[in-house]
């Protein structure tokens, strides 16, 4: 009698295949927690901006809005509008801050 | 149950071999799948993660920000309105800030030069003292002791010895930092004693932000004043508004490729046609069809996107994003180097899985449906 | 039993080039039989075996298995009773391309889900009773047409039948294969399956082992012996 | 309009599941007119052959709509770190008018598709397809309503601005106006937890009833939706309380945010399988039972009431659980 030599469900393989995939996938997400939970690195930030009273992130530092988007003179020349920044590279993706100052222009941003 | 589960691992089996005999074409979508999810995955997780830096850098700012206005724009803050404020009940630790921005033509990038606060002895300053962040002696070759030498547009001389160099891991805000003593800030920008940038308060009661500004509002009419729920809602929006914008760019993308799917999955060969014919003869019923070919676009799709996403863990957070980030960071001489802490949220995985398998499944539905909707006596035909 | 009474199969109704394959027939098929249908193509024998083997519904009139109507019956009921009721054997074989002899033979059986060693018991005592036991790991397109045959003689087997239909079944294989071809269809009869061919094949008409010849043409039965 | 990867995620899911829906229900105009199943007539054969379209685009809509319904949550909770006044869900969904309605609509959607998927199910099994008009009867009921879901999300999210002044789930549940959220939380805890157990005690006495007789089955899918109710008011006024361990704290949202590792899951899954399943089996009780189903319908819907009765146990055990586990002590 002849046997079989190897008769193997494709669903097999593909188990294989998935157990793979979300092997990887967990150990993404392991590693996301583990260094995820590491703070360190936020508390030596938070530690100086509190001690130096900053504000804003050090992105975007080539504008004149430079360093502070949060924090932009509102009417910076050669605007679109009077809440959009001026035509510089990041500038350009950058949207106008709508809910800034949260209160409107009109009492000059006190709420 | 274990019937339904032995039958669906049949159609399993069916499928799996199904996508083997036709390899060449099906990797090819597979690999656009994943590639297109490892984009926009790196963009989300990108977003998400440098939010979240933001949102906890932001924590322990100052509460509320009071910048003088004049004709509608950025004015020196005075001494004397620091003293106004000072009366407003519930305002906490007032003080005048000096910060400024200098284009520095020797190295074409833009430095912010400021004064720490009082109320930090560890970044206390002696004249002739600087504490200059990651980014600046980077591109200024500094070291801790090594001089400093700045010039302000109007020609003055700043000599600062580096006291100490700012850790890398703060350079998301510390990166274009230069710290001077008070005095040599206002020498070097020639500023009056009695003026300052603007004045930073803190609150003693988190809830009463917003009457504490309210009242300095009243005191300090000319003056605008920004929470730190402003700041960060500006940042929310401004990093959501990025993503959102590559996104619907990338709504262009994800479309194609639905077209493509459709394309796929409706243009089926008069081979394919006829396996699906005979299987029909032979016992299969249309749903196990439409089951089977479901498994098929669910393979495909769901372990597309499980790489793609996987892929892009390991760009954004072991690679730093290379690929993405002058979009989405934007970009400068001074950049700041930092490696972003990891951070998977489960709303953004979410979302990406909404924004890609959900096209795609929905284009191939119909398809799959005429497939298997195939009369079974055309093979006898 | 299967029993047609006044069956019509109109293709492309209503259009102008409707066509109608079988008009009003009525045909009675006894079990352990076996019956072959005999007439030039496009005489209807085809669309005959579609609708007795439920893989078409008649336009008109009523099929029924053991006296059970089911030619009301929506196509999911229809695909159970095809699988449990009928094996098939077509002209060109219909095998599908790129799949091993043993994943072709085991199709059928996909939808019943039976336990995958019973499976794999069966499709082996079918593949060592029809000689390709050895070529059953080897993708299709590799074996020759006898063997090919007989895989597909093993399908449509493999869920065990009641009834075996066979379309056209030596139309390609020379004279010893269509010998060989009626033996295995001796040794179904002697199973106590009932077989239903279609063919033009003179060998076949005379063949001991085939009970009756049913003549057809232009879609209705012109002669039955 | 804020444009933000779920917000845009959650626009296109409204506009697949309406457009599937509605797609659907006008092919259910033409079934009903034509549906013969006797007839062995080509359009007949078509027709059959889209309902297998139409059933899968259907599972597809309403899988969709599940996750939609919880990615909506989701992203209310995480957009309210935008709107002034917001602490969670509660304040993002009050930033428009729309915000509660969607979420109703999208619930009550819910509720319908899964009465659709279950009438499905049971009519497949009937070998002439007994419940194909009543289904898709359903069907274009549920068009509307479908509709509706997908113009609210959509009128949200337009709606929506990142300077609205809104109010914390803290004011929606405080007793001293009188809306519903607050006569929910305003409930005392002793009593929302006594009608809890005891509604309980009727969801279980109404299953072994609708169980025996098929007369009681309607009655069920009041008690079920009844004890929906109930267990929603119980959430607000008592469990979350116990949840969140603070006495005033009633946010039925707030449960399904990480820092409670997403209790709230745990919590809202069996019930909303528990509630669709038994208002489903209620439903189609009042069908009267097919020849053809005679045997399938009853064991199908048996196993539906028990199936509800299993998911409502889940829920009223998991909310055991949390009280057990709670440090708070409620007017003890």
């Amino acid at each position: 009698m002849t046997r079989v030599r190897a008769i193997e469900r494709g669903s097999s393989a593909v188990f294989v295949l998935a157990a793979a995939l979300a092997g990887g996938a967990a150990l993404a997400i392991a590693h996301g927690v583990w260094r995820g939970g590491d703070t360190t690195r936020f508390e030596a930030t938070r530690a100086l901006a509190e001690g130096a009273g900053l504000t804003d992130l050090a992105l975007f530092t080539e504008a004149r809005y430079a360093r502070h988007p949060a924090m932009a003179d509102l009417h910076s020349a050669f605007q679109d509008g009077p809440l959009s920044f001026e035509h510089f590279p990041s500038g350009a993706l950058v949207a106008p801050a709508r809910d800034f100052p949260a209160a409107g222009l009109r009492n000059g941003g006190a709420r | 149950m274990s019937g339904w589960w032995a039958r669906q691992r049949y159609l399993l089996d069916y499928a799996s071999a199904s996508l083997w005999r036709r390899k060449g074409r099906n990797l090819v979508l597979w690999a656009i799948f994943a590639a297109l999810v490892f984009i926009l995955g790196s963009v989300i997780l990108f977003g998400s993660a440098i939010r979240r830096e933001a949102a906890l850098v932001l924590r322990d700012a100052p509460d509320v920000v009071a910048q003088a206005m004049r004709m509608g724009r950025h004015d020196m803050a005075l001494a004397s309105d620091i003293a106004k404020l000072k009366s407003v009940r519930g305002a906490d630790r007032i003080e005048g800030r000096l910060w400024g921005y200098l284009y520095d033509t020797s190295t074409d990038a833009n430095y912010t030069l400021q004064t720490p606060s009082a109320h930090a002895p560890d970044l206390a300053l002696q004249k002739g003292e600087a504490i200059v962040g990651e980014g600046v002696a980077r591109l200024r070759k500094l070291s801790e002791g090594k001089h400093l030498f700045l010039v302000s547009p109007a020609g003055r001389l700043l000599k600062a010895k580096v006291k100490k160099v700012l850790s890398p891991e703060s350079a998301l805000v510390s990166s274009d930092l230069v710290l001077v003593s008070a005095e040599d800030f206002r020498a070097f920008f020639e500023l009056a004693p009695d003026q300052f940038t603007d004045i930073a308060m803190r609150v003693r009661n988190p809830s009463e932000v917003g009457t504490v500004s309210g009242k300095g509002a009243l005191a300090l009419p000319h003056y605008r004043f920004i929470t730190r729920a402003n700041m960060a809602r500006t940042y929310e929006a401004l990093f959501s508004w990025r993503e959102g914008l590559l996104l619907a760019i990338a709504t262009g993308a994800i479309l194609a490729f639905a077209i493509l799917a459709f394309d796929k999955a409706s243009g089926l060969s008069a081979q394919e046609r006829r396996e699906i014919g005979i299987l029909k003869a032979i016992g299969w019923e249309t749903s196990d069809i439409i089951r089977m070919k479901l498994w098929e676009a669910g393979l495909i799709s769901v372990s597309a996107f499980v790489a793609g996403m996987t892929l892009a863990y390991l760009h954004v957070f072991a690679m730093s994003a290379p690929l993405i980030e002058t979009v989405l960071k934007g970009w400068s001489t001074l950049y700041p180097r930092f490696a972003l802490t990891p951070h998977v949220d489960a709303l953004q995985v979410t979302t990406l899985a909404f924004l890609t398998l959900l096209p795609y499944i929905a284009a191939v539905l119909a398809p799959i449906w005429r497939t298997a909707s195939a009369d079974p006596d055309r093979v006898m035909r | 039993m299967i029993e047609l009474q006044g069956v019509s199969k109109i293709y492309r109704q209503g259009r102008s080039n409707e066509i109608a394959a079988v008009c009003d027939l009525d045909l009675t098929l006894q079990d352990n039989r076996v019956t072959v249908l005999k007439g030039p193509s496009g005489s209807g024998k085809t669309t005959v075996l579609t609708i007795i083997g439920c893989l078409a519904r008649p336009t008109q009139g009523r099929v029924l298995l053991d006296g059970e109507i089911l030619s009301g019956l929506p196509e999911k009921f229809l695909a159970e009773v095809r699988r449990r009721t009928f094996g098939f054997a077509f002209q060109r074989f219909n095998l599908i391309a790129g799949l091993t002899a043993f994943e072709n033979i085991v199709l059928p059986a996909y939808p019943l889900a039976p336990r995958f060693d019973t499976l794999k018991a069966r499709a082996l005592e079918l593949a060592e009773t029809f000689g390709v036991a050895h070529r059953l790991d080897l993708n299709v397109d590799d074996l020759s047409g006898g063997e090919m045959q007989r895989v597909a003689v093993a399908r449509a087997l493999i869920n065990d039948p009641r009834v075996v239909i066979a379309d056209e079944p030596t139309a390609n294989l020379d004279s010893e294969r269509a010998a060989q071809f009626l033996d295995i269809v001796a040794t179904l009869k002697a199973r106590g399956k009932t077989v239903l061919m279609t063919s033009h094949d003179p060998r076949i008409w005379s063949a001991n082992v085939v009970d009756r010849v049913v003549e057809m043409a232009d879609g209705r039965i012109v002669e039955a012996a | 309009m804020i444009l933000h990867p779920p917000i845009l995620a959650l626009t296109l899911a409204a506009l697949v599941s309406a457009g599937a829906l509605v797609a659907a229900s006008a092919f259910a105009v033409r079934l009903l007119g034509r549906w013969n199943l006797a007839s062995g007539a080509q359009s007949q054969i078509d027709l059959e052959k889209r309902t297998y379209l139409v059933a899968v685009a259907l599972r597809f809509a309403m899988a969709v709509e599940i996750a939609a319904l919880v990615l909506f949550v989701f992203n209310a909770d995480r957009m309210s770190a935008m709107f002034v006044g917001a602490m969670c869900a509660v304040g993002a969904l009050n930033a428009s008018v729309y915000g509660f309605p969607a979420l109703f609509a999208k619930i009550a959607l819910f509720f319908g598709a899964s009465l659709w998927l279950a009438a499905d199910i049971v009519d497949a099994r009937g070998r002439d397809y007994p419940l194909t008009r009543w289904k898709y009867g359903l069907l274009i009921a549920l068009a509307p309503l479908a509709l509706a879901e997908a113009g609210l999300t959509i009128a949200y999210f337009l709606d929506l601005k990142a300077d609205t002044l809104t109010s914390c789930c803290g004011k929606l549940f405080t007793s001293d106006r009188p809306t519903i959220a607050s006569e929910m939380a305003g409930l005392d805890p002793r009593m929302a937890l006594g009608m809890l157990y005891g509604g309980f005690g009727v969801v279980l006495a109404g299953a072994a009833l609708a169980r025996r007789s098929a007369r009681a089955r309607p009655l069920y899918g009041v008690v079920s939706l009844a004890f929906f109710a109930v267990a929603l008011a119980a959430v607000v006024s008592a469990i979350s309380l116990y949840v969140y361990e603070h006495p005033h704290h009633h946010c039925p949202f707030c449960l399904l945010k990480r820092e409670y590792s997403y209790f709230g899951f745990l919590l809202y899954a069996p019930l909303f399988a528990g509630a669709a399943l038994g208002a489903s089996a209620g439903a189609l009780g009042l069908v009267r039972t097919p020849a053809s189903l005679a045997h399938a319908m009853p064991a199908i819907l048996r196993r539906m009431v028990v199936l509800s009765a299993l998911g409502f146990a889940g829920f009223v055990l998991v909310a055991t659980w949390a009280i057990a586990r709670s440090g708070l002590i409620l007017t003890g």
